[in-house]
């Protein structure tokens, strides 16, 4: 079992034409991933990917002819707020975006309409979500995680795959892993995926990825505290960074005193997760 | 990115909001020029994008151009928290009656805007917040509508403004919005709005931080950056496409990925190190990126071993491993250099790497701990 | 039984220190209609209707200190879409419009945003909702209706009247009274009113007055067949208009050739609808 | 509000959507040296506010100067659909290959903005949608999002636009939409949009319909209003905030309420009679505003009759009664006068009404059959 993502997901990539569109569409494709279609305004009626996949004009002609379910958004970050409301209002349920660097202003105008209209938005800024051994939407690699029982969260890309490779390294699979996106203000926050894998019966146990900035981590810890008998362990990035400077993630800051991983570590320790002080160690506690 | 004072308040007066007379001044004669124009009385403010410059001496009060020009001269020769002051504002010195706080920012977990406004202006706004939050008036507004109204009229009414000044009031909300909108700010304050001896309602200081990711559709104020403020080896990274922040530590860390980048930062840490920096490389780890970093890092005389952290996902780490070797030859470190290489190809890439005189490591606890050493070593 | 507002509803008016607003407000009072606060930026803390309403400077403010439920907005056209927009950022969950004159483009973005509030809106340009015995919130007079078994949904003002009128002077009485307006973008619609009706057990007949313009009788024709068992009776004015001109109403004109009154007499008549020929015979056709 | 074909093109041209050259001309001497500066080859079109002009013969081609201002002077002389031409278009001749239709519109079913679109344009729209809908593309606008360029990509993928032509078509969608939004269009049209034998896209019909209840902030479309083509009675009316609309018939009609004067023309039409106007005096029925309305159904001369239909509710009856009474004593209408007064103190009204010689009913099927009656008397 997994969560938002699986064998049967149908996936439209929106920039499929583009460098990084086309090859991580075909790395998905490889995976297994049933990629229906991709879009590019005014490239309609061509095949990309060696014919493999047909590219439409827009997402409401790509949906209808394919059927597609999900929207991959790889677009430039100019681009990208119109490429999330263009598969909103086509009306794609669920959203996976990667586009790094949108403007503040025009996500929290998205956020706004993509709630209006009950789509759900992973991203962005984010690595995509994986399903092992089923389907692969986004740029985690395929190769370093397996199917397995394990539900993880996080809000970094490389860091994820950290977790997952050391999880693998012992043995341990995943049911979904979920890439949330290291911006301000993203689409599906922790809450969101715990209370999913809460309800998911593939998923057994529970890892976290938080980084300092902004209180998500602490509301989460709040909402496992009230909510899951699940398991869950935990490891917040940015012990050392200092205040008042983006560490990279443009939500990753600490500002006037708060989102510091000390208040995320001890909100989540009172809540019964266990933290680990360093991101291999996840696995050595999750095998116990 | 930062506006200074003058900036901010300039930006503001084109959308309408009333500010205090003045000008920008680079010299002390040029700052006596204004204060004989503006008839004597002024304020001298240091333009530095730091906080605290009035703890800090740079904003005095002068009667006369005489005075102006020699306190002008003492400001322009300060330097506030190490940054120079390059410049003054001189603004006509205003009869206070009393100090409102208004400023608008991203508000991260409404994941919407917010009007906050408070009576007791003039301080620290985070200082009021901790210490007497029911002083602070917060009014969201919808992204998709915009400013209405009756967000101001529920912030007018908050904060107890007296109805004579409503519609200033409005007008300078409705200001400060569009300058906050259109100039894709994340923060644009106003702090003190003055009401006047007189009854008006003045700006008569004001804070615009830009959003980094808009600037590209924000030309004219990206115009305005004042490099002095920024850290040149920050400026550097920027260029190529880098994530560089300077830090105090002695260990420098190039790593993939902003996440990761940090969770290195806090092994060394973890391992009794301290780390120089935080650089991500991002996605791929191209010669000439690789080279780059590791001149910036280097540039920082205090590190005394550099560690490489790159998870090879999409790139393969055979890859990423000639990019290093390349990246070294170029840029030929003096200190030692700790490498930790995983993922695809990550095997042969450990190889090439091993040869090439460098300490290689399987998992990061062990990498951060071989850094730490050989700092310590070195 | 009633819907949509009962005894229990507390009213806040906005535009309470208008002409318009303070004469209704009286009137309202009058009725036994809990008017429990008017809304007047700038004037927050005054009473007004000698003392007996308090004054707020913004329906927030007022909504938390009176726990009103239901607004009457009763202010000019140019300002009624903000004030609507104000009632549902407030959290009020039924907003009665009666301005009229509202600039259509403006009522698109409104109903758009009252609909991802879920906000309920009746009006504009409409003569309020009445609820005999119990409660009037608009210009319904108080005096031409009893409390009775007959739902009476309008998209007239005065017209309304007539039938409501009529209906009393043979004793019969009425649930609730909803006058929809005349506006061609509204809040509330035929569907909505008769499905509330249909589920309302105070409710055991239903009159639908219509006229020219649109589609709405048509639909609401469509839904009585699949979806009531309560009888309905209709009238439908506007058979002598000329096509092309508004008439009085802005939503009352035949635009090309959709929108007669014959299409939706007769759409009605094939639902099972009772169709008067003037309003007047409503009365006899309920009384039977 | 209807503008005029040039008006509404000017505007297009105002946002950046391409139109023929030409200008608007009062005399055929005009008109020819606009031809002559045009090189010669013009279509000469009549600014008239009806459809069909075309067919009237109000639209015609000149190959030079001569035949311009001969062409010109014959449709300056014509009268289309009852409505003087006092104004023609004279615009250089376009080679056309293809003909698009593009409009903007409110849906009222959807509640939202709807861009329509066809390959089929040049023709009336309605019949295209009529016999072959499959030809009309539609696709909705979010009233909170604005166009966005998806919208723009789901219509030309749907009119099945050659590629080449996206950009300048997308360019022209933006305009059109602006115009829309920004003059409070309930309309806004190009048709047809053409395709040039040169690859050129430009708007050579146009036409737009305003939003008579956003005409308050229209004020600069407000100067254009042409009120040739709108009835001097009706023109009367809105004076007095009254709403008057002249139709065929004998019996004139005053009513309080939209529906209600509706309602009133059809019971008329049902007793065999035929309503000689729409006219709705509004809530409250004030001296001023009764006296008004009298006089303008009573310069019909067809009027044989005048019913009143009044629902006292909010006014009182007596109040209406005396309000009418006055009215009459001033205007003195030589027709009989069927009153129908209910409501609150109707019967005191009614009473007054007795004695003043008019003819006064109960119900409004009554007050109808009456009102027949006395017009055949009459």
């Amino acid at each position: 079992m997994s969560i938002l993502i699986n064998k049967d997901t149908k996936v439209v990539v929106q920039g499929i034409t583009g460098r990084q569109g086309s090859f991580h569409a075909e790395r998905m494709i490889e995976y297994g991933t049933q990629v229906v279609a991709g879009v590019r305004p005014g490239k309609g009626g061509e095949w990309v990917l060696d014919g493999k996949v047909p590219v439409f004009d827009s997402v409401k002609i790509a949906k209808e002819t394919t059927g597609a379910n999900t929207s991959l958004v790889m677009v430039p970050a100019r681009f990208a707020p119109d490429a999330m409301l263009e598969a909103a209002d086509a009306g794609i349920p669920l959203i996976i975006c990667l586009t790094e660097h949108i403007p503040v202003q025009d996500m929290m105008r998205v956020r706004s309409y993509l709630d209006q209209k009950g789509v759900r938005l992973v991203g962005p800024n984010c690595p995509g979500v994986q399903t092992p051994g089923e389907c692969n939407i986004g740029i985690i690699p395929g190769d370093i995680a397996i199917p397995g029982n394990v539900g993880v969260v996080s809000r970094s890309g490389t860091l994820t795959y950290e977790v997952l490779y050391a999880l693998k390294n012992v043995g341990i699979g995943a049911s979904t892993c979920v890439g949330i996106g290291g911006d301000p203000i993203n689409g599906t926050n922790f809450i969101d995926v715990l209370q999913m894998f809460q309800d998911d019966p593939g998923t057994d146990k529970v890892v976290l990825i938080g980084e300092i900035g902004g209180t998500d981590e602490e509301k989460a810890a709040q909402y496992i505290a009230d909510n899951m008998n699940k398991p869950v362990f935990a490891f917040i990035a940015g012990k050392t960074a200092p205040p008042g400077k983006r560490m990279g993630h443009a939500g990753a800051i600490v500002e006037g005193g708060a989102g510091t991983a000390e208040d995320k570590i001890k909100a989540l320790q009172a809540a019964g997760v266990q933290v680990a002080d360093h991101p291999e160690q996840i696995a050595e506690l999750i095998k116990g | 990115m930062k506006l200074h004072e003058y900036q901010s308040k300039n930006l503001f007066a084109q959308y309408g909001v009333p500010i205090p007379k003045g000008r920008v001044a680079a010299t002390a004669a040029e700052a006596r020029e204004i204060a004989d124009e503006l008839g004597g009385r002024v304020v001298i403010k240091s333009q530095v994008l730091v906080g605290g410059r009035g703890k800090a001496g740079g904003v005095k009060l002068a009667n006369n151009g005489d005075e102006a020009e020699q306190l002008a001269r003492e400001i322009l020769s300060m330097e506030i928290k190490g940054l120079p002051v390059r410049k003054v504002l001189v603004d006509q010195g205003i009869d206070i009656e009393t100090e409102i706080y208004f400023g608008i920012t991203n508000d991260r977990s409404a994941r919407r805007p917010v009007l906050i406004a408070s009576a007791a202006g003039g301080v620290d706004i985070e200082e009021v917040a901790a210490t007497t939050p029911e002083k602070i008036i917060r009014v969201h507004v919808d992204p998709l509508l915009g400013l209405r109204d009756y967000n101001v009229n529920d912030l007018a009414a908050g904060i107890e403004l007296p109805r004579i000044h409503w519609k200033a009031f409005g007008q300078i909300a409705h200001g400060l919005w569009k300058a906050y909108l259109e100039s894709d700010a994340t923060l644009a304050e106003i702090n003190p709005l003055v009401i006047t001896g007189d009854g008006q309602l003045l700006a008569v200081d004001g804070k615009v931080v830009l959003d980094d990711n808009a600037l590209f559709r924000q030309q004219n104020l990206v115009e305005m950056r004042d490099l002095d403020a920024e850290d040149n080896s920050e400026i550097e990274a920027n260029k190529f496409g880098l994530t560089y922040i300077r830090l105090d530590g002695e260990i420098g860390c190039m790593v993939n990925g902003a996440g990761l980048a940090m969770a290195t930062m806090d092994m060394v840490k973890l391992y009794g190190g301290e780390p120089a920096n935080f650089l991500d490389i991002g996605g791929g780890a191209s010669e000439e990126k690789v080279a780059a970093a590791l001149r910036i890092i280097l540039k920082d005389k205090r590190v005394k071993a550099v560690l490489f952290n790159v998870f090879g996902g999409i790139t393969r780490g055979d890859e990423v491993a000639k990019g290093i070797l390349a990246a070294l030859k170029e840029v030929n470190p003096d200190v030692p250099m700790v490498i930790r290489l995983v993922g695809t190809n990550a095997e042969e890439g450990r190889k090439l790497l091993a040869e090439a005189d460098m300490i290689t490591a399987e998992t990061l606890s062990e990498a951060a701990q071989k850094a730490v050493e050989a700092a310590k070593g070195a």
